[in-house]
């Protein structure tokens, strides 16, 4: 059971990184989630990654909507600005925080409910509008902190705790990203810290909307047999498409891969990523082919997981605004009023 | 009364058919004479093939808002001349199409007909078809110029102002005119009791929409993100801000955008990315109208609460729901100061016309920044979309935004810890942090139950801390907002209350009043919350008429609801069929309750 | 003052423990023993680990609202010890679990402690860790029935009918409660100043909660579309309409539902199923809270001008925005009374209890219906999800609804032509039809500009005669609304007005006042638009109390706006912390503003 | 230019249908569209579909939200009751309508902007829940009736009136169908009479949502040089995947077609839809290969239209929610309220 007061144990892992901070400098608030929830294990994941990326804390902006899972942000980087938003709203505040300062790493956290219902709209435009963030969604196919209602995740078949069956096919964040024209989709586990954390590296270092879709189990009311979302279904029918492997800037590829599986794809910001064991009729480049690869493995019951889909040749929204490269929020004010003569000689053409 | 310098035409169009620039030149080309001249755009609510208006009127004195009487009616549409022949004054003019004869049910005895063959000269001088159809509304831009007298070397002018680089069009476009202008002196008696003479009272003028003022504000403000969804009548502020940024907002080395226009989804979406981009720390903005803010109020209620400045711009149309979209109503104070469930409470900004829109839209940003708060400024359909002549705008180049409190990472660092709501200052406020700064000022902004510190609360006392603070900082707020307009007149017996565009109409319905021996004080409201003079000025009157275009007196219940003043001295004088005030509505509409009353009181006297 | 049957105790747990179905079992106990009983669940807004209280009050007299004095508190979350212990009435008792010492720090002088091993003696009665914790609960209940001298062979009576098909757990409970009984009686001094002694006072009575009354309200009227959104706190709503359709509405052949339960994608779709629905012909409804309301603004205000019945409960929790979700408000008043942009107004309905939440659903079907036009039904957290005791719910086997004026294929033959809007009838609505009956009374529903006849128009006249039908509408509906509930005092000097779930509180207070000298007649608002009743109230009583739990004091602005009486006759009473309200606060809010009032009077005195 | 009044022009084809309609039974109030708007073809082929349908007017339920498009349910079938809802929000009343009478033939007509922007979130969440019903999307590639905006489906590279170039990825109403499980998926054009009229007739007579996305020129503001949306730009990229013939539940299916490219799918009332023409490696009940075949078209330009994808087989919203199979608008107030007794024994177990 948590607690709100955080315990004084001693970290495993303090020595500092490139910029000086400890692992204990990203986390956050205790958590008040339910012991065992899968969203604290996305947390913890997240906490590594900003560490091992050498991010500094004030430069992400931290967004989410509302649900347990839109209240990970409150529990890592205590350094970052957050803003807990409305229900499935997220995707616009953090459209608008992008282009009010394109120097911050936004990242977005939400659940299934809050994006695939109320918000998925604004996800879908979000995506459309190529926003440079990390979308991540804590898909537990359940709406937790309403107490169990199915959501739009659910799959066919499965069964909510009170025993009832859901018929409706599930909006599957990953098909439903590929036909839009995502340019970068993960699917990740809460109980692979590992997998998760060289997504989130790789989508952090995307230049654009990066969907990682993360199975994220609910232990309160959707973790129990006939459940196609717990931790038991998930071990049993998840299947690594693409192994993952996130090479910083500075560092050099060196360990070799039996060619034909492995693939390199360096990103905008420099660093690589390395996907291998790819399966042959698989071309994470290729839109039509990851679709219907994913399309018959999940038609067969299977979970795939990995660094699904990339492209890093689409421009991001402020490329595709044209925008300069400089925050906008605080433009001097002279670059931005014209100024008195102006306004005169403008008003020629109202006479 | 009709007379040089003072009269009123109508035009009766199809859309669809280019009669919006004939129309334009017009009105330009009247005000570059120097006389006060106003246009009111009836159109309809579809793109092609359907009636629509436009009204002129001319008014030596400067009384430029809507009048009902037309002394002359050009009657270009076949469809609606029964009603367009109708609608003139006795003893007025209609100018019609002779090309086809004219129904003999139609013709009116008190009424002469001025018929000018359009089709058939337009036929008989155009090749093409898409030519004929637009250049007769040019031709009657020059009959009238003969009919009314318009300085035809003006006309050229702006001729060759509008065609510089297009000289074909300048030619066919003269052509049209000097078809009009000399078929009417050549077959037409153009001596009419009315028409029109140079005179000097334009030249610090200028004519223009309040959509465009308000655009121009919002670019001198320094707003650098916006985000809309296309919706009539707030199109146009965002469609004149992105021409304004194209041409004053270039990075003139790398040609690349100081703003970025996000055209959303919804308007959800739009208002949500300006609370995105204002946490963030930019100046930004949203334009919609009423549907547009019924579906902004749950972040608008996250606004409020979280306190993230933002400007939004609602250009009111006649509701309720869909309504009449391309019709003018100041239905939405009560949605927009109240908008959002529970207890939330706005600040509103009520322009009266374009100069306003222009001064108001730099005031809103301000406000939102140093409140912390959304700030709406609501113009309307005939504000915004009209061209009015106002006073030629001015910029005070001394100016600097007042950004309201954000702290700096020096300033951050100062501080032994930062906390997001408190301390507050004199206006109720704390200072703000940005995101990009500095750890320090970190902070979860949240929709949900905090305390002065920005923590989570459930608790009672905490809530009521931070709520009760924000109500606090709304009536400070009246003491910043632009102060009400206050016109005396010695004698007056009672007052007049109006707000936004009524304006016009209501300073004209003064003068009328007085002339039937009613002497009246007027007060525009400006703003909400209200200016302590507001209700200074409604105690000081036992009778005031609120004078406002909505069914139900949203502007009474405000005052009503938001100052102390008793209910008996609010008289309620409601216009809302969509077309903008017009003096008589106004003098009629209080004179009814000013003899209703006497009625009254004469029974009660019998009773007793 | 406390004593037998008079008295209140809390319970301190960790939410997720399974301390709901303890407290749950307490309350029915006593409810059983006959004697008047609530509860008052505090809960936070997450799932698992947070504090969590619970409040019951044993009142003989039936006062039920909450209470703040606690003369016991059962403190089983050491979390909270602190404030917990604090809380309590000095000469209160506190039951804590004595496992563990208790800090020095936080015992009290003048609070007796009771200390039980509670862990301890889980831990060794019981072997599975999941069931220590969730027995825990349950040894504190067997405590509490020879503390308070519960009636044991009630308690083994409800533990029969609760688990009679499990067995296991019947005797675990069983046995915990023994424990927890036997403990009490060997260890502890059980002779308490207060305690409980059967009365007959709850015989007539259930012990219920507003949501399910709502949902079995809307059963009974035959609602047969719902359209959702989960949120807190009207997510039960929806539970409990599903579980009695399951039981009601199966079709006893076919085994299918006669019901269709849409789980929208979010609220704005949910009052679009509404309305579609109701178009279509159904009785049909959603259940909200204050941020569905604010998402459902431009759909409702189609509704009200489409004039679409439709039904929506909005359950308020705290606001603004997301506010406090686990705590009770009554902030929607002026957000559901103006729902949506332009001039827009909608019938509102304010259950007390739960018990009016049952007769009010039926009546807001049937107004719905008859007024075509959305009905709000305003309960709250505290009604709609605290067991209320309330008079056992009757139904009138002759009652049909009233679809209101709907016409059958034949009504449609019978008439040269059909229009929509057009006669209209006493209650100023016009007769619908329902899409497949009849080709002849086909229309088209529209929120755009429409005139009588159904037909699209931008005509002024047109347009206002049909909103001007809608204001009428509005009005009379006051004559078919809930009448005001009036309690006269004789030689009352006041009057108090209030609504919905602070009537208990209210009441109370009158019966305090009244003690200390102010007699006051008690007015309970039932609906809005406001009966003639209400006016007549307000206007012979000098000073009316209004009192509310809102920051704004939105019922005042209400009655302000909506009815004649004058401002001064209204003070405001409000109480907007998030928990359900006392009448010490009413008590305390009036007295104040009385001493308020006097000492201005004293000054005013000492200054002439 | 149209005009408001009906021209009294007799028609060419008066001859009543099996119910005794003439064509013009089917018709509605004169278009205000503006002249030569696709909207007004997709007007005619509706007109023409109901009427060979033999549908009787009363029983049609037409729902629109707000656009030039949304105009369209005036100018056809003034028998049948129509909703002119709001922006974006047709598919929530319709699935409203739906549910309460189960025997209305429901249409919704909506815009690209409609129901790729506003309305998005509403489309996907209506086609989960397979409310049966057409769901017509008369797309122009922009916001017609307020004058000229981009809209969702512009393409990458399409032109402005004012010039502007559109850098968004589309949203294809199509291949997001695909990826949300939708059960029927048809893509028409206005210019093309014929075969949107045999799309229609199989929409109608689909057992669940059958989603008809249109090519309709806007003519005012999207026919120009550089529009992919124009007549001339579609009627030269436009492909014809698979020639549809539909065939009512009396009539016979006769023609013989070669082997291989015929396919015979029958609806659940019975009529059947013969497909020809379809290429090799095309299998409209293969979800993941149309979605390849079609973006791999799509991407080098072309339109594909045709009845590009129908799965019978997924239950419609009612037999999800298991309805009695009669209106529930009007079930006995008998078999819908329990009564004094029911009430009296629920109440034992709240005391
Ligand atoms: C407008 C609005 N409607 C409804 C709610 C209630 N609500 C809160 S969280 C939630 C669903 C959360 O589900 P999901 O996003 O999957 O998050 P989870 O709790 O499962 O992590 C809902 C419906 C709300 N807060 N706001
Ligand atoms: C809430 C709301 N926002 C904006 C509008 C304005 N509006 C009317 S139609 C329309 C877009 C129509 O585009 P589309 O659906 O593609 O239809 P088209 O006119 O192109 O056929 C918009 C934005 C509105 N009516 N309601
Ligand atoms: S309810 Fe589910 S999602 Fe929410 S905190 Fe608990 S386990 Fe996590
Ligand atoms: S503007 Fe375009 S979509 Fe609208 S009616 Fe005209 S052609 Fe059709
Ligand atoms: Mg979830
Ligand atoms: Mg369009």
């Amino acid at each position: 059971m948590p607690s709100i007061k955080k315990p004084p144990v001693a970290h495993p892992s303090l020595q500092p990184n490139t910029l000086g901070l400890s692992l204990r400098d990203y986390e956050g608030a205790m958590s008040t989630l339910c012991a065992g929830c899968g969203h604290d294990s996305v947390t913890a994941a997240l906490v590594r990654t900003f560490f091992e990326l050498n991010v500094a804390p004030h430069m992400v902006a931290k967004l989410s909507g509302i649900g347990c899972s839109s209240k990970t942000p409150t529990y890592f980087l205590t350094g970052a600005h957050g803003f807990n938003s409305a229900h499935g709203r997220m995707p616009a505040l953090a459209s608008g925080a992008a282009a009010a300062n394109r120097d911050l790493t936004i990242v977005g956290i939400s659940g299934d409910g809050d994006s695939l219902s109320i918000g998925l709209g604004q996800l879908c435009h979000a995506l459309r509008r190529n926003v440079r963030m990390l979308y991540l969604i804590e898909n537990n196919g359940v709406y937790g902190l309403t107490k169990g209602q199915f959501s739009a995740s659910s799959d066919v078949g499965s069964r909510s705790k009170k025993g009832e069956k859901n018929l409706q096919r599930p909006i599957d964040p990953v098909l439903l990203g590929l036909s839009l024209g995502a340019s970068f989709i993960a699917r990740g586990f809460s109980g692979d810290k590992q997998q998760l954390v060289a997504l989130l590296k790789a989508a952090l270092s995307h230049r654009g909307f990066a969907l990682v879709d993360v199975l994220s189990p609910c232990v309160t009311f959707n973790d129990h047999e006939g459940s196609t979302k717990s931790y038991k279904h998930t071990r049993a029918h998840r299947l690594t498409v693409v192994e993952t492997d996130f090479v910083p800037p500075a560092q050099e590829v060196t360990a070799q891969q039996e060619p034909g599986t492995t693939l390199s794809v360096t990103l905008h910001d420099g660093s690589t990523v390395r996907l291998s064991r790819v399966p042959e009729d698989y071309d994470p480049r290729d839109r039509s082919k990851v679709f219907s690869w994913l399309e018959a493995h999940q038609h067969r019951g299977e979970i795939p997981t990995g660094l699904l889909f990339l492209d890093e040749a689409h421009g991001d929204m402020h490329q595709m605004a044209s925008t300069v490269e400089r925050r906008l929020h605080d433009l001097p004010f002279e670059e931005l009023c014209p100024g008195s003569a102006a306004l005169e000689a403008f008003q020629k053409d109202y006479h | 009364m009709s007379g040089i310098n003072n009269f009123a035409f109508k035009l009766a169009n199809v859309n669809g058919t280019g009669s919006a620039s004939a129309n334009g030149l017009l009105m330009q080309a009247i005000f570059r004479m120097g006389i006060p001249v106003s246009g009111k755009n009836l159109f309809p609510s579809n793109i092609q093939g359907l009636p629509t208006w436009y009204e002129v009127r001319v008014n030596g004195e400067g009384h430029t808002a809507r009048t009902p009487d037309f002394d002359l009616m050009v009657a270009m549409n076949a469809e609606t001349y029964g009603r367009d022949i109708a609608e003139v004054v006795p003893g007025g003019y209609v100018l019609y199409d002779s090309t086809w004869p004219l129904d003999a049910q139609l013709k009116r005895a008190d009424v002469t007909l001025l018929g000018v063959p359009f089709a058939r000269l337009c036929t008989e001088h155009f090749a093409e078809s898409r030519e004929r159809i637009l250049m007769k509304n040019i031709v009657y831009v020059g009959t009238l110029a003969a009919l009314l007298d318009i300085d035809m070397a003006t006309v050229h002018q702006m001729l060759e102002e509008k065609f510089e680089r297009k000289p074909r069009l300048k030619d066919s476009n003269r052509k049209a005119i000097e078809l009009g202008y000399r078929y009417a002196r050549e077959h037409l008696d153009c001596e009419l009791p009315f028409g029109l003479k140079a005179m000097d009272a334009t030249a610090d003028k200028i004519l223009i929409d309040g959509n465009t003022a308000t655009a121009l504000g919002c670019l001198y403000a320094g707003a650098t993100v916006a985000a809309w969804y296309p919706i009539t009548p707030a199109t146009s502020v965002m469609d004149a801000f992105k021409s304004l940024c194209q041409r004053f907002r270039r990075d003139p080395v790398t040609g690349k955008n100081r703003y970025a226009i996000l055209q959303a989804e919804d308007e959800l979406a739009a208002i949500g990315m300006v609370l995105g981009a204002a946490w963030a720390g930019a100046r930004t903005f949203t334009s919609t109208a009423g549907p547009g803010v019924s579906l902004m109020g749950e972040l608008l209620g996250l606004g409020y609460y979280a306190e993230v400045p933002a400007v939004v711009f609602d250009v009111q149309r006649t509701g309720p729901s869909t309504g009449m979209p391309t019709r003018t109503q100041q239905g939405d104070l009560l949605a927009c100061a109240y908008a959002s469930h529970g207890d939330t409470k706005h600040v509103l900004l009520f322009p009266c016309d374009p100069e306003e829109c222009f001064y108001f839209a730099v005031k809103a940003f301000d406000l939102a920044e140093r409140f912390q708060t959304p700030v709406f400024v609501l113009s309307d359909l005939d504000i915004g979309m009209n061209d009015w002549a106002v006073k030629r705008l001015k910029w005070d180049d001394s100016y600097q935004p007042d950004r309201g409190k954000v702290l700096s990472a020096a300033e951050l660092d100062a501080l032994k810890k930062y906390y997001r709501y408190w301390p507050e200052n004199e206006d109720a406020v704390a200072a703000r942090s940005l995101p990009g700064v500095s750890s320090k000022g970190a902070y979860f902004a949240r929709g949900s139950g905090h305390n002065k510190y920005g923590g989570y609360t459930e608790l009672p006392s905490e809530y009521q801390e931070v709520v009760d603070r924000l109500a606090r900082k709304h009536r400070r707020a009246a003491r910043a907002v632009p102060a009400p307009v206050i016109h005396r007149t010695p004698g007056a017996r009672f007052g007049i209350v109006s707000l936004g565009g009524c304006d016009g109409a209501v300073r004209e319905a003064l003068g009328l009043l007085k002339q039937r021996g009613f002497l009246a004080d007027y007060l525009r409201v400006r703003a909400f919350p209200f200016d302590e003079r507001v209700e200074g000025f409604l105690s000081s009157h036992d009778v005031n008429f609120v004078v406002e275009q909505n069914r139900d007196g949203q502007l009474r219940t405000l005052l009503l609801a938001e100052t102390s003043v008793e209910k008996r001295r609010l008289k309620s004088v409601r216009v809302y069929g969509g077309f903008p005030l017009s003096a008589r509505d106004v003098v009629e509409g209080i004179t009814a309750k000013l003899a209703a009353e006497r009625q009254a009181e004469r029974e009660a006297h019998q009773e007793e």
